[in-house]
C-alpha cells in the first residue's frame, strides 16, 4: 500500500474501527484520532510534495506532472487501472479535505443519535472524495466519485433536520443526473480516443494525448461541464444545494459545501478543460455568463434569508461561481485562481457551517429574526463569525482575497480566444459580488449578533467549549495563514495548472 | 464425462422423491442439506475438471464458456434452497407445504436450465426451455391460494402463447434451413427473406416472455406476485438467467451476422422495457411486485449488450447476469426472511429494521445499491461495462437514458432504504430469527457482490471464455 | 368432380373440414362441444399426415393427441363443472379485439411467407419417402450425431416433473 | 396441394389459435384453443420435412416432442384450474384480475 | 542614523504586535493592562517615525530639490503572474514620512486621552485591540510601496473603521451607522479594485515588452516619467485614474460618498477624533497624492476631482452651520476641509506644484487642530452628557483648560493669523489664485468665512452664555490624562503653520511665498475670517438664542433642507431599501424558491404521474397481455423488418 493509497483508506479503516468499538463515548475519538492522523500524513505529503514542486520548472510540458504514483493493473482487457498520483492541484485539495475532516469530527462532538453509524458514513464520504483527488484513472475517478455521493442521503436523511427526506432525496437524485452526463462524457472520451488510437485506456494522460475532432469536443465538453457543474452549483442545478445544507446536520454541510462541491470545479477543470481544450474554447464564454448570473444570483438571493443555514448555502453558491468563473476564464490567473478559491471557500465554509452548528446547539434556532445581540453572550463564537465573514466577502489578509483577486484579475486580463470586451464586461459584474457580499453578510452579523438581546433567556447560553475553540482556532488559522502566506499554496498549484493551459495553445 | 453435473442434479432429484417417499415425514429436515450436497457436488464436478468436449456425437458440448452459465444457474438455485428451511418453519403464517416435491421439481428446472446451456440443436432447445419454463408456472400456484392460482394461469397462458409463438419460429427456420442442429443452419441462413424475419420476431416473442422485455412482460408481475416469495426469487433470478442463455443461443448463434443490423431495435426494445420498468416500480406497494418490476427493468439493462458483437460484449452480458444474480438473491434472502416471518409483504413493513436488526438492514441495503449500480458494489461495474458496450457502438443517447433510467431506480430503492433506516419501527415488531444456513448464503452473496466487482479475475476470465466461445 | 376425386382432393378436403371445426370449436360457447371439435380437428390432421405418408406420426397424432390430451382436456371439463354451465356470453369488445388481433397476425404472416420464394416455390409432387418407422425409431434413440436421445431423455423428465406437481397443487388439501 | 398451402392452413390454424386464446371465457376453452396453436406448428414442422427433407426425418420427431410438450401444458394447465376452480367455483379467466397495477 | 531607514518596517510591526498580543492574550486577563500596552507600543513606534522623519528630511535632497524615493524593506507576497508580483513592503519618500508622523503623534494622544475617556467601559480591551488594528492597518496604508498593497490595508482600514464605530454594538444606531460606512466604503473600493485591473490590464503589455525591473503595481514603476508616458498613449489612463478616484472619494467621503461619515460619529468621540478627523479620511487624498504623477497627465480627471472638492467644501459649511449635534458639526467641517485638500490637489500639476504642497501642508496642520476639536468635544461630552450644543453653554468657567485648547483650536480652523490654519489655507487660497481658478479662490474664501461662522457658534453657545441644562451646570473639568493631549495638539496647533513645509514635502520647484498676489490673500483670507467671527458673536455671541431661532424662523423651509443634510441619507436609504431589497433580492429569493426549485420538482412529479399511467397497463386481464403479446411480436416484425438496412 503506497503512501497515497494510505492517505485514501485511512478513513475506511477508522470507520471499520469506529463500527467496531463498544461503547458510544469512545466512538468519536476513534474517529478523532483516524482523522487526526491523516492530517499529519497529509501534512508529511505536503512537504514532501512541496520539496520536489520547488525545484522543478513547469512552463513547457503538456502533461500533468504526476508524483508518488501508484499504479497496478485492474480490468487489463478494457485499461482500466488503479492509478493514483498527486500533483499540486490535487493536493491542496487533499489539504483541505483532511483539515475539513478533522474538523467536521470535532464539530460533531455532541452526535448522540446512533453516532456509530453516523462517524463510519461520513469517514466513507470522505475517503470516496480523497479517492477522487488522488485518482488519475478515469474509472477509478468516477467510482471514487459516486462513493463521495452516496452517503449523503443516509447522513441527510437520518440526522437531518426539517424537510429531511425530501431534501435528501433530491441532493442525491440531482447529483445522480450529474454524474449521467458525466459517464456519457468518459464513454465518449474513451471510445473517441480508443478508436482513434487503437489503445483502450482510462487512464487521464493516455486519454490527453489524442487530438480529439473539434465536432465531438463541442458536445462532450458541455455534457461533462454541466456533469460536474451539477455538483459544483452552477447557476439553474443549484437548488439542491440551500436544501441540502439547510436540513444536513452539521459536519455534514461541513463536508458537503466545503469538499465536495469542490469536487465539481476540480473534476470540471481536471477532465473537462484538460482533455477538450477546444471544447473548453468554445464553450468559455457561455459558461461565464452562466456562472456570472450564479454569482450574483448567489448573493442577491442570500440577502433575504431568512433561515442561517439557508444564508451560507447562497452564499457558497455564489462563491461555488466564482471557482467555476474561474474555470471558465481559461486564463492563467483565472484558473490558479479558481483553485485557491476552491480552497479558501472549502475553509470558509466549513467554518460557516461549524459556527452555525454551534449556535443552532446554544439557541435551537437557525431563523435570523429570532436572534439578536448574542455577541454578549458568546463572544468567542461573534469574533469568528466575524472572521468568516470578513473573509467570504474578501477583506485581504484572509484566503478570500487572495482568491478572489485572482480571478476577477484573470477574468478581466481574458485569453486568446474568447472576446475580452465580453469577459471584461461580465468580470466586472461579477467583481460587483464584493459589495453584495458585504451587504449580506453585514445584515446576516448585524441581526444575528448584534443589537440588543431579544430574547431573555439567551442571557443564558455558554460561550465556545474547548472542542469548539479548537475547531473555529484551527479552521481561522488556515485562513489566516494562507491570506498572509500565500506563495506555500500558489506555487504548490502553479505546477498543476500550466499543463492544462499550455494544452488550451 | 462433462454431462456429469446435470446427471448428479437429476440423481440427487430421484433421491428426494425417493426419501420423501420412503421415510416421510422423518426424512422431512434431511431434505434439503442433501439437495444442498448435490449441488455442491454438481457445482464441484463442473469446476473441477472442466474441459471442451463433445458428447453424442455433437449434440450435447460442454466448454469453459458454459462453465459460467452454469455457475450461475447453480447458485441461483443453491441460494434458494438455502432458504427453503426459513419457509418451513412451523410458526410460520403461509408456510412452504410438500416439501420434497418441491424440491424435485426446482432440481428438474435445474436440470432443463444445464441443457440448455449445452444443447446444440433446436430439439434439445425449445424442450430443455419448457422443462425450464412449464414446472415454474407448477411452483407459482405452490401455495393454492387464490393469488397464486391467478398467477399460475396468467403465467401459463402467455407462457404456452410464448412457446407456440417459439415454435412455429423454429418451424419456418427448419424451413428456410432445412437443418435443426444449431451449426450446421447458421450457414444456410444468408439472405434476409421477410419469412426470416417472420421467424426472427416470433423466436423473439418468445425469448422476451422469458427474459419479460417489454411487450411481452406482462405476465412477470402478477406471477411474482402471485407465487410463494421463495418461487419469485427463483423466477427472477435463474429463470432470467436462462431466458438470457436461450437469447445468446438464438441471437448469436442462430441468426449469428443479423445481429448487426438489429441493433436499432435492440436499443428500443432496451429502452422501452428499461424506462417502463423503473417508471412503473416508482409507486408500488408490494415488495413482491416492486422485486418483479424491478427485475424487469434489470432485463432491459442486460439487452443492452447484443448492441454489440464481439466477445467483451458476450462477457459484459454474463458478467451481468452473474452479478445479477447475486445482488438480486441478497436482496430477496432478506425479503424472504423479512416476508415469510411477519407475513406482511408491504415496503411499508420494512418500517424501523436498521434498529431491529441492523445486520440484515444493511445488506439488504448493500443488495439495493448493487441493483441501482453504485460503487464499489459488482453491480456498478456490471453496468459500467454494459453502458460501455452501448457506447463502443455508437448509442450515447442510450446510455444517458439508460443513466437516468438507473437514478429513477435509485429513486425506487432508495424507497426501501428510507422505510428501513429512516422511519421509526412499529411498536410489536420483533427482531427476525435467522437459520444458521441463510447466515452462511447471505455472508456467501455479500462477498459475492463485492469480490465479483474488485476483484478482476472474473470479468477477464469471462471475457476470454466468450471469445472463445463465439467460435464455436 | 374431378378437383374432388383427383390427387389432391383428398387434402384440399381434409384442410378444409378441420379449418371448419376449428373455427366452430372456438367459437361455440359449450365447452364440451368445444372440446369434440378439437377431437375433430386432430382426426382430420391425422388423414392428412397419412395422405402425406407419415404414417407413425398419424397414429402417434391419433394416440397421444386425440387419446390422450382430449380425453385429459375432458377431465378437466368435468371437473370444473364447466359443462353444466354455459358461457355466459363475452362482450363484444374482447371479441373484436381478438378477431383483429389474430386476423392482422394471420395477414402479416402471410404477407411475410408469401413474399419468400423459398417457402412458395417448391414444386407441388411429393418426392417418394426414403424414411419409415424404423428410421424415426432409430434416430429417436441414437447416441450419435443425428439422434435425439437427449431430448427424449429430458421429456420424460418434464412430464414426471408436470405429473408430481399436478397432483401435488390439485389434491385435495391434505395439508 | 403444394407446401405454400399447407403452410397457410397451419397459419390459419394457428390464428384461429390464438383468436380461442384471446376471446375465450373459459379458462378450459383456452387449453383448447392452446392445443390448437401447437399443433398447428406440430403440422408445420411435419409438411417441412415431408417436402423439403424428404430423406430425414428431424421434422416428425420434432413433431413428436411437441405432443409431448402440449401434453405436459395441458396437465399443468388441468391441475391449476381444479385448483382455482375448488377456491373460486367458476374458472371464468375475466374475474381473475386481483393482481393488477 | 541611516539604519533607521532600515528599521522602518518597526512602525507598523510594533501596533501589530500589541494588537496580536492584546487581541489573544492580554485582554482577557487585565484590562488595563492592555490599555498601557497599546498605547506603549504607539508611542514606540512614534518614536521611530520622529526618527526616520529626522534622518530622512537630513538627507540632502538631489538636484531639483526632490528627495529620494526609498523602498528599504519588503517582501514577495502574492505573484499572480511573471510580471505581476506583489510584495509587501515599506517606501520611504516625504508623503510617507509626512504621513507616517501625523499618524503616530495622533494614534498616540488619542491612545492617551482614551485612557481616561474609556475608564470603566465593559469593551476596554477590545477598543485598544481594535485601535492597535486600526492604526497598523493606516501605517500600512501608509508605507505601501505598491498600489495592491495600498488596496489591501485600505480595506483593512475600512474593517477596522467597522469596527470601532460599532464599538457600542448593544445600540441599534451605532450598529447600523458601522454598516453604512462599511458599505459604501466597499462600493467605493469596488471602484478602486476595478481601476487597478484595468490600470494592470493596460500597463501589462506596455511593462512586459520593456524589462524594467520591479513590478507593475510599484510605484516606483507608476510615477517615473517614461513609463507614464507610454501609459498615457493607451488612452484608458483616464478612466482607471477615474476609478481609483472613486475609491479616494469614498474613503474621503466626497460629495456623493459622504452619507457615512456623519453617521460614523455613532463610535466613541477618541475614535472619530483619530479616524473621522486625522487619519483615514486622509487616505484618499493621500492616494491621489501618491499617484499625482499619473494624474497630472489626465487634467480633466483633475478638473473633475477640484469640482468635486469645491463643491464637497461648499455642501459641508452650509450643512455644519445648521446642525446641532457637536460631533456632527465636527463631521462636517472635516468633510469641509477635506474638501479643501481634495480640491488644492486638483488645481495642482507637475509644473505647478503648489497647490499638492498647499493640500499636504493643510493635511498637516488639520489633522491636528481637527484631532484638538474633537478631544475637546469628547471633553465636553464626557462632562455635559449630552451631544447636543442647546444643552451645554457657561462652560468657560467650569472648565477652563478645555476652554483655552477649544479656542486655539476653533482660530486656528477660521484661519487667524498666528495658527496653522491660517498658513495652510491660504497657501491652498495662493494655489487657486496661481492656477487662474477664480471660482475655486472665491469658493475656498466663502468656505473660509463660513468655516469661521459654524465653529465660531459652537464655541459661543457652549462655552459662553448660561449652562442651558443640568448636566452642563454642574459640569467639572476633564481628568488630567485627557488634558495633556489637548495640550500637546493646541501647541501643534499653534507651531504647525510655522513649519518650513514647502522645502520638506514638494512634488517639484516651488518658489515658496513668491508669485503676484501672494500678499493680499493672507489679508483677504484673515478679513474673512475674521467676518465671520464677528457675524457668529453676534448672532449666539450674547447667550440668548433668541435671535438664532429667528433667523431659523425667517429661512424657514430652506433652513430644514440644510438641516436635513439635503435627505441624501433618505435618497440612499430608498435606494437600497426599496429598490435593491424589494425589486431584486426578494425576487431572486422567490424565483429561487418557485420556479428553479419547482421545474427540478416538476420532473419528480411527472415521473410519478407517469407512474400512475404506466401502471393502468396491468389490467390484470390475462387476455390483455396476450393481446399485447401477439401484437408485440407483430410490431417486433415491422421494426425488424424496416431497420432491416
Amino acid at each position: 500500500m503506497g503512501l497515497l493509497s494510505w492517505l485514501i483508506f485511512i478513513p475506511f479503516f477508522t470507520a471499520l474501527a469506529v463500527i467496531l468499538t463498544p461503547q458510544p463515548k469512545q466512538i468519536k475519538w476513534v474517529a478523532l484520532i483516524g482523522s487526526g492522523i491523516h492530517l499529519l500524513l497529509t501534512a508529511y505529503t505536503a512537504i514532501k510534495l512541496w520539496g520536489v514542486i520547488s525545484q522543478e520548472t513547469f512552463t513547457a510540458d503538456v502533461f500533468a506532472k504526476l508524483y508518488f504514483t501508484e499504479q497496478y493493473d485492474w480490468f487489463k482487457s478494457l485499461g482500466i487501472q488503479y492509478m493514483l498520483g498527486v500533483d499540486g492541484m490535487s493536493m491542496a485539495m487533499v489539504i483541505l479535505t483532511s483539515i475539513i475532516i478533522f474538523t467536521g469530527v470535532l464539530a460533531s462532538w455532541h452526535v448522540t443519535e446512533r453516532p456509530k453509524e453516523f462517524f463510519a458514513l461520513l469517514l466513507v464520504l470522505v475517503t470516496g472524495v480523497f479517492g477522487v483527488f488522488l485518482s488519475f484513472d478515469l474509472f477509478l475517478f468516477f467510482m471514487f466519485y459516486e462513493v463521495a455521493v452516496l452517503p449523503m442521503y443516509l447522513l441527510i436523511g437520518v440526522w437531518g433536520t426539517g424537510p429531511k427526506e425530501y431534501s435528501a432525496m433530491k441532493l442525491t437524485l440531482m447529483l445522480m443526473v450529474g454524474s449521467a452526463f458525466i459517464l456519457v462524457g468518459l464513454f465518449a472520451l474513451y471510445h473517441t480516443s480508443g478508436q482513434g488510437t487503437g489503445v483502450y485506456s482510462f487512464n487521464l494522460n493516455t486519454l490527453a494525448s489524442f487530438e480529439y475532432p473539434k465536432s465531438m469536443q463541442a458536445w462532450v465538453f458541455p455534457m461533462i461541464f454541466i456533469g460536474f457543474g451539477i455538483l459544483g452549483a452552477l447557476y439553474p442545478f443549484h437548488t439542491w444545494s440551500p436544501d441540502g445544507h439547510a436540513s444536513a446536520p452539521t459536519a455534514v454541510s461541513m463536508l458537503h459545501a466545503g469538499v465536495l462541491m469542490k469536487l465539481g470545479g476540480y473534476g470540471a477543470l481536471r477532465i473537462a478543460v484538460y482533455l477538450l481544450p477546444d471544447g473548453a474554447k468554445e464553450w468559455a464564454l457561455f459558461f461565464m455568463g452562466l456562472t456570472t448570473i450564479n454569482i450574483l444570483y448567489g448573493s442577491f438571493g442570500a440577502i433575504k434569508q431568512k433561515d442561517l443555514k439557508y444564508f451560507t448555502a447562497y452564499s457558497s453558491v455564489s462563491h461555488c461561481g466564482i471557482v467555476l468563473f474561474g474555470v471558465a476564464t481559461l486564463n492563467f490567473m483565472g484558473v490558479k485562481g479558481a483553485v485557491l478559491q476552491m480552497f479558501s471557500h472549502g475553509v470558509m465554509t466549513g467554518l460557516f457551517f461549524a459556527l452555525i452548528g454551534m449556535v443552532y446547539g446554544r439557541t435551537h434556532t437557525r431563523m435570523i429574526p429570532e436572534m439578536g445581540g448574542l455577541a454578549k453572550v458568546m463572544p468567542w463564537l461573534a469574533v469568528c463569525f466575524y472572521v468568516a465573514g470578513m473573509a467570504s466577502l474578501g477583506l485581504p489578509g484572509f484566503s478570500g482575497f487572495i482568491a478572489e483577486s485572482h480571478v476577477f484579475i484573470g477574468g478581466f486580463f481574458g485569453n486568446a480566444w474568447n472576446s475580452s470586451v465580453a469577459m471584461q464586461v461580465m468580470t466586472v459584474l461579477a467583481t460587483m459580488s464584493i459589495v453584495v457580499t458585504a451587504v449580506y453578510v453585514l445584515r446576516g452579523l448585524g441581526k444575528v449578533f448584534l443589537g440588543p438581546i431579544t430574547d431573555s433567556h439567551y442571557l443564558s447560553l455558554t460561550d465556545a467549549g474547548f472542542t469548539e475553540k479548537l475547531t473555529t482556532g484551527i479552521l481561522i488559522a488556515v485562513l489566516f495563514l494562507v491570506g498572509v502566506f500565500p506563495q506555500f499554496l500558489i506555487k504548490l498549484i502553479e505546477g498543476s495548472v500550466l499543463p492544462i493551459l499550455n494544452r488550451l495553445r | 464425462m462433462s454431462m456429469l453435473p446435470e446427471i448428479i442434479i437429476i440423481l440427487f432429484a430421484f433421491l428426494i422423491i425417493a426419501l420423501d417417499l420412503i421415510f416421510l415425514d422423518k426424512a422431512k429436515n434431511y431434505l434439503v442439506p442433501v439437495t444442498v450436497v448435490g449441488i455442491l457436488a454438481a457445482c464441484a464436478v463442473l469446476i473441477f475438471n472442466n474441459s471442451d468436449t463433445l458428447m453424442l456425437g455433437g449434440r450435447f458440448v460442454s466448454g469453459a464458456m458454459h462453465l459460467w452459465l452454469k455457475v450461475t444457474f447453480l447458485i441461483a438455485t443453491l441460494l434458494v434452497v438455502i432458504l427453503v428451511p426459513e419457509s418451513t418453519s412451523e410458526n410460520l403464517k403461509n408456510r412452504l407445504s410438500s416439501v420434497g416435491e418441491f424440491l424435485t421439481i426446482l432440481l428438474f428446472t435445474l436440470a432443463g436450465m444445464m441443457y440448455l446451456v449445452s444443447c446444440q440443436d433446436l430439439v434439445t432447445l425449445y424442450v430443455s426451455l419448457e422443462l425450464a419454463t412449464i414446472p415454474l408456472m407448477v411452483l407459482s400456484s405452490w401455495n393454492r391460494d387464490d393469488q397464486g392460482g391467478e398467477g399460475a394461469i396468467k403465467y401459463l397462458v402467455i407462457g404456452a402463447l410464448a412457446s407456440a409463438f417459439l415454435l412455429y419460429g423454429f418451424g419456418l427456420i427448419y424451413a428456410l434451413s432445412g437443418e435443426l442442429s444449431i451449426p450446421a443452419i447458421m450457414p444456410q441462413l444468408t439472405e434476409g427473406s421477410p419469412a426470416l424475419y417472420l421467424a426472427a420476431a416470433l423466436i423473439t416473442a418468445g425469448i422476451g416472455f422469458k427474459l419479460t422485455l417489454f411487450p411481452f412482460h406482462m405476465w412477470a408481475p402478477d406471477a411474482y406476485q402471485g407465487a410463494p416469495i421463495l418461487v419469485t426469487a427463483y423466477l427472477s433470478g435463474a429463470s432470467k438467467a436462462a431466458g438470457l442463455v436461450v437469447a445468446l443461443q438464438i441471437f448469436y448463434r442462430l441468426f449469428g451476422h443479423f445481429i448487426v443490423d438489429w441493433a436499432p431495435f435492440v436499443a428500443v426494445l432496451a429502452t422501452l422495457t428499461m424506462t417502463l420498468g423503473n417508471v412503473v416500480a416508482v409507486l408500488q406497494e408490494n415488495l413482491k411486485r416492486f422485486m418483479a418490476f424491478s427485475a424487469i427493468s434489470q432485463a432491459g439493462y442486460i439487452i443492452l449488450g447484443f448492441l454489440g458483437n464481439t466477445g467483451a460484449d458476450i462477457s459484459a452480458m454474463i458478467f451481468y447476469m452473474l452479478v445479477y444474480v447475486f445482488t438480486n438473491l441478497a436482496v430477496f434472502t432478506v425479503l424472504i426472511v423479512h416476508v415469510q416471518q411477519t407475513g406482511k409483504e408491504t415496503i411499508q413493513s420494512l418500517r424501523g429494521m436498521s434498529r431491529l436488526n441492523p445486520g440484515l438492514a444493511l445488506i439488504l441495503m448493500i443488495g439495493l445499491f448493487g441493483l441501482a449500480g453504485i460503487p464499489p458494489l459488482a453491480g456498478f461495474i456490471g453496468k459500467f461495462f454494459l453502458f460501455n458496450v452501448a457506447a463502443k457502438s455508437g448509442y450515447y443517447w442510450l446510455v444517458v437514458l439508460a443513466v437516468l433510467n438507473s437514478t429513477v431506480s435509485l429513486y425506487y430503492y432508495l424507497r426501501l432504504v428510507r422505510q428501513m433506516y429512516i422511519e421509526v419501527p412499529a411498536e410489536g415488531d420483533k427482531p427476525l430469527k435467522i437459520k444458521p444456513l441463510t447466515m452462511l448464503g447471505l455472508g456467501f452473496v455479500t462477498v459475492g457482490m463485492l469480490g465479483l466487482g474488485l476483484i478482476p479475475y472474473f470479468y477477464e476470465q469471462i471475457g476470454r471464455d466468450a471469445a472463445q466461445w463465439l467460435a464455436f | 368432380m374431378s378437383l374432388w376425386l383427383s390427387e389432391n382432393g383428398l387434402f384440399y378436403f381434409l384442410t378444409l373440414v378441420s379449418t371448419f371445426f376449428a373455427v366452430l370449436c372456438v367459437n361455440t360457447r359449450l365447452i364440451l362441444r368445444a372440446a369434440v371439435y378439437l377431437m375433430a380437428v386432430l382426426f382430420f390432421v391425422a388423414g392428412i399426415y397419412l395422405r402425406l405418408g407419415l404414417e407413425f406420426l398419424a397414429g402417434i397424432q391419433v394416440l397421444v393427441y386425440v387419446g390422450g390430451i382430449v380425453v385429459v382436456l375432458v377431465f378437466a371439463v368435468m371437473l370444473t363443472h364447466s359443462h353444466a354451465v354455459k358461457e355466459e356470453k363475452p362482450d363484444i369488445t374482447r371479441k373484436i379485439i381478438g378477431l383483429l388481433t389474430a386476423g392482422l397476425f394471420f395477414l402479416g404472416s402471410w404477407w411475410a411467407i408469401a413474399q419468400t420464394p423459398a417457402l412458395t416455390s417448391v414444386s407441388a409432387e411429393l418426392m417418394p419417402l426414403t424414411t419409415d418407422i424404423k428410421t424415426i425409431g432409430r434416430a429417436l434413440l441414437d447416441f450419435g450425431a443425428s439422434g435425439y436421445v437427449l431430448p427424449f431423455e429430458l421429456v420424460s423428465l418434464l412430464l414426471l416433473a408436470v405429473l408430481i406437481g399436478g397432483v401435488v397443487i390439485a389434491r385435495k388439501d391434505v395439508g | 396441394m403444394n407446401l405454400y398451402h399447407f403452410i397457410i392452413f397451419s397459419l390459419f390454424l394457428f390464428s384461429v389459435g390464438i383468436y380461442g386464446v384471446l376471446t375465450r371465457r373459459s379458462a378450459v376453452g383456452i387449453l383448447i384453443a392452446i392445443e390448437l396453436m401447437l399443433n398447428a406448428g406440430a403440422i408445420n414442422l411435419a409438411v417441412f420435412n415431408r417436402y423439403l427433407a424428404p430423406d430425414k426425418v428431424d421434422g416428425q420427431i420434432m413433431a413428436l416432442f411437441v405432443m409431448a410438450v402440449a401434453a405436459a401444458e395441458v396437465l399443468v394447465g388441468m391441475a391449476i384450474l381444479i385448483m382455482l376452480f375448488r377456491r373460486k367455483k367458476s374458472v371464468d379467466i375475466g374475474q381473475l384480475d386481483i393482481l393488477r397495477h | 542614523m541611516h539604519d533607521m531607514i532600515a528599521y522602518a518596517w518597526l512602525i507598523p510591526a510594533f501596533p501589530f504586535i500589541s494588537f496580536l498580543l492584546i487581541g489573544l492574550g492580554v485582554r482577557l486577563y487585565s484590562q488595563k493592562l492592555a490599555g498601557i500596552i497599546a498605547t506603549l507600543s504607539i508611542g514606540a513606534s512614534f518614536a521611530c517615525a520622529l526618527t526616520l522623519a529626522i534622518t530622512y528630511f537630513g538627507l540632502a535632497p538631489d538636484a531639483e530639490g526632490l528627495r529620494p524615493t526609498l523602498v528599504p524593506w519588503s517582501f514577495i507576497w502574492v505573484d499572480y503572474m511573471e510580471g505581476l508580483r506583489v510584495n509587501l513592503g515599506i517606501l520611504v519618500d516625504p508623503i510617507s514620512v509626512l504621513l507616517m508622523v501625523v499618524v503616530t503623534t495622533v494614534s498616540l494622544l488619542v491612545h492617551l486621552y482614551s485612557m481616561g475617556y474609556m475608564k470603566g467601559e465593559t469593551g476596554y480591551g477590545r477598543y485598544f485591540t481594535w485601535l492597535n488594528l486600526f492604526t497598523f492597518s493606516m501605517l500600512g496604508l501608509v508605507v505601501a510601496p505598491n498600489i495592491i498593497q495600498t488596496y489591501v490595508f485600505w480595506e483593512l482600514v475600512g474593517a477596522s473603521s467597522f469596527l470601532l464605530i460599532g464599538y457600542y454594538y448593544e445600540r441599534g444606531a451605532a450598529v447600523a451607522a458601522s454598516k453604512k460606512a462599511f458599505i459604501v466604503t466597499r462600493f467605493a473600493d469596488l471602484g478602486f479594485l476595478l481601476g487597478i485591473i484595468l490600470l494592470g490590464y493596460v500597463g501589462y503589455p506596455l511593462y512586459q515588452g520593456s524589462g524594467v525591473e520591479g513590478q507593475l503595481f510599484d510605484y516606483t514603476y507608476l510615477t517615473n516619467p517614461q513609463n507614464i508616458t507610454a501609459l498615457v498613449g493607451t488612452g484608458f489612463l483616464g478612466i482607471s485614474l477615474l476609478l481609483i478616484y472613486m475609491g479616494a472619494a469614498g474613503k474621503s467621503a466626497m460629495f456623493p460618498l459622504h452619507i457615512w461619515l456623519p453617521d460614523a460619529m455613532e463610535g466613541p468621540t477618541p475614535v472619530s477624533a483619530l479616524i473621522h478627523a486625522a487619519t483615514m479620511v486622509v487616505a484618499g487624498v493621500y492616494l491621489v497624492a501618491r499617484l499625482f504623477p499619473l494624474f497630472s497627465t489626465t487634467p480633466d480627471v483633475l478638473e473633475f476631482v477640484s469640482y468635486v472638492g469645491l463643491f464637497t467644501c461648499a455642501f459641508a459649511a452650509i450643512i455644519a452651520c445648521t446642525q446641532d449635534d457637536i460631533k456632527r458639526v465636527l463631521a462636517f467641517s472635516t468633510l469641509s476641509q477635506l474638501g479643501y485638500m481634495m480640491f488644492a490637489l486638483g488645481l495642482a500639476s507637475m509644473d505647478q506644484p503648489l497647490g499638492y504642497v498647499a493640500s499636504m501642508f493643510h493635511l498637516f496642520t488639520h489633522a491636528f487642530f481637527k484631532a484638538l476639536l474633537f478631544l475637546g468635544a469628547g471633553a465636553i461630552i464626557h462632562a455635559v452628557h449630552s451631544n447636543d450644543i442647546w444643552h451645554m453653554g457657561g462652560l468657560k468657567k467650569l472648565m477652563p483648560v478645555t476652554h483655552l485648547t477649544f479656542l486655539i483650536a476653533v482660530l486656528a480652523i477660521s484661519g487667524i493669523w498666528p495658527f496653522a490654519g491660517f498658513f495652510s489655507k491660504d497657501e491652498i487660497l495662493l494655489a487657486a489664485l496661481q492656477g487662474g481658478k477664480n471660482i475655486h479662490f472665491i469658493g475656498g474664501l466663502l468656505v473660509a468665512g463660513l468655516t469661521a461662522f459654524y465653529m465660531a457658534r459652537i464655541y459661543f453657545l457652549s462655552f459662553w452664555g448660561s449652562p442651558r441644562s443640568k448636566g452642563s451646570s454642574h459640569a467639572h473639568e476633564a481628568p488630567l490624562i485627557m488634558l495633556i493631549p489637548l495640550c500637546v495638539l493646541a501647541v501643534l496647533s499653534l507651531v504647525g503653520g510655522w513649519v518650513p513645509f514647502s522645502d520638506y514635502v514638494t512634488i517639484g520647484l516651488t518658489e515658496h511665498q513668491g508669485g503676484h498676489g501672494s500678499s493680499i490673500v493672507p489679508i483677504l483670507g484673515s478679513l474673512v475670517a475674521i467676518l465671520g467671527l464677528g457675524f457668529s458673536w453676534f448672532v449666539y455671541g450674547r447667550g440668548e438664542s433668541a435671535r438664532s431661532d429667528a433667523i431659523a424662523a425667517k429661512w424657514g423651509m430652506v433652513f430644514g433642507w440644510i438641516k436635513n443634510k439635503f435627505y441624501m441619507d433618505e435618497v440612499y436609504q430608498f435606494i437600497t431599501h426599496q429598490m435593491i431589497f424589494r425589486f431584486v433580492a426578494t425576487p431572486i429569493a422567490w424565483f429561487d424558491r418557485n420556479v428553479v426549485d419547482g421545474a427540478v420538482n416538476l420532473t419528480g412529479w411527472l415521473t410519478r404521474r407517469a407512474s400512475s399511467i404506466f401502471t393502468l397497463i396491468q389490467t390484470g386481464q390475462a387476455q390483455t397481455y396476450g393481446v399485447w403479446f401477439v401484437v408485440g411480436t407483430g410490431v417486433t416484425l415491422i421494426m425488424l423488418w424496416f431497420t432491416k438496412g
